[in-house]
């Protein structure tokens, strides 16, 4: 049987460390090193991130976080029931945002898309937003970083 | 997150430390303006990043907005000490054509 | 608004320090002594542990894990759908075990009860068991622990 | 959780480090009783939980469990240097009735 976990919280800033630490705790069983744990971490955030300043723009809302373990890879869905993405295509392009006067720097999907090895986005107006992103840990990298720490 | 500033010879040092994302954005960009306004004169800012040990694109957009600020009074910025997760966003995001690395 | 959670995973005993993990993390923001923070951990433990190795007994399972914060204090609450308790009084009684033979101590009720602000235990043959508990943080503690810690 | 032994003049100590849960305890219950079989002749044995940094009811289950063992050659068995949580746990399930705190 495959471990996972299930967490739904609300849409509040203050959670952004909250769900990305609790990822990574999720992760860490995994063995990843150091630097594959970072990728995850800040992934994560991303997303966490879109879910309370885009989809639901600070109104209340909820944010489902799932991850699944398979081996040596994280399956990681993160979704919002918030006002969805008109333009998917547009939307994970470098550096576009809608947000250009709250200093966001439109870069979120291209680091998701970056640090993790695989992402896939699914979005329509009034219909949310979710997130997959798998990240398959190099067992190797996960030895020499233990080596490393003694 | 912590902010804190030093001057030395006409370069304001600013310290950035703990975990930069938009949550906690929303106060060290407060908190970093305020530095740049008290040292109005000062020749160059250096945004010191070796405190901070977790960094998303919540930090290029903190960069990026104070060297908007400061290239109104034509005051160069650049970036010290990001470890290697920050250097990995900052370089992929272009931020060091801007905002150089010393 | 509260800051609340909702965590659900699988009855795998490997999942013991990660359940007990994250509701320590949801609790950190509420500022608890190192002490009070230990006395959460050890009573989710117990909690945790009865789903995995009672309500489920190693068979297949889901456990869930909510907790909200109010000003101080937090709520958690914790539940299978296992098989239940027959003699809920008899249960929470000191060193009353039905697992003798595995080292059980009896003691993760009483545990909870002490460690914990406030226990309800809710649970009927077949129909699984909830555990509610309450911790109030006092504010006092925290400052010095943080004050300790400097 | 790490397990190991060490003996000093006919008594056997045997050092817990980590994390004391019924998940970790399994594994500790057969490195433990390993060390006890492996030193059968040991006059006492005294459980070092200086290392141990959280230990829930499993841990009151694990001792219970090796001080039977231990009572049926007589061997006596006594516990040094829980952190304060662990000797919360340990004072209020009455274990150092029976496996004195030394
Ligand atoms: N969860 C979401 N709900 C609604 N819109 C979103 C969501 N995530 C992203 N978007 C849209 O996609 C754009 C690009 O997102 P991203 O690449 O993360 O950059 P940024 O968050 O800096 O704007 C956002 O500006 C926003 O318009
Ligand atoms: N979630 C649960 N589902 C079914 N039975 C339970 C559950 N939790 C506790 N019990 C019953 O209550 C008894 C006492 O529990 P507890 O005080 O935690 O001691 P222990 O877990 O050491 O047996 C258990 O032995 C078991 O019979």
């Amino acid at each position: 049987m495959n471990n996972s976990m299930y967490l739904k919280i609300p849409a509040l800033s203050e959670n952004e460390p909250f769900a990305r630490d609790t990822v990574a705790a999720f992760c860490v069983r995994l063995n990843p090193s150091l630097d594959e744990l970072s990728d995850v971490k800040t992934a994560v955030s991303e997303a966490v991130t879109n879910c309370i300043v885009h989809a639901y723009a600070g109104r209340e809302g909820e944010i489902e976080i799932s991850c699944e373990a398979e081996g040596d890879t994280v399956h990681i869905r993160i979704s919002d029931s918030g006002k969805g993405i008109e333009d998917v295509v547009r939307a994970v392009e470098p550096f576009f945002t809608t947000l250009e006067e709250e200093e966001r720097s439109g870069m979120g999907f291209t680091i998701m898309q970056t640090f993790m090895t695989s992402f896939r986005l699914q979005s329509a107006p009034g219909q949310g937003t979710t997130v997959y992103m798998s990240k398959k840990f190099s067992v190797q990298d996960a030895e020499r970083a233990r080596a490393d720490a003694v | 997150m912590n902010v804190s500033g030093k001057t030395c010879s006409g370069t304001l040092y600013i310290f950035l430390s703990g975990e930069l994302d938009e949550y906690s954005a929303v106060r060290a960009r407060s908190e970093a303006d305020e530095l740049i306004r008290t040292h109005a004169g000062c020749s160059r800012v250096v945004f010191d990043l070796s405190g901070v040990h977790f960094m998303d694109s919540a930090g290029i957009g903190f960069l990026l907005g104070r060297y908007k600020q400061l290239s109104r009074s034509r005051t160069p910025a650049f970036i010290r000490s990001p470890d290697l997760a920050a250097d990995k966003i900052l370089t992929m995001s272009g931020v060091y054509s801007l905002i150089p690395k010393i």
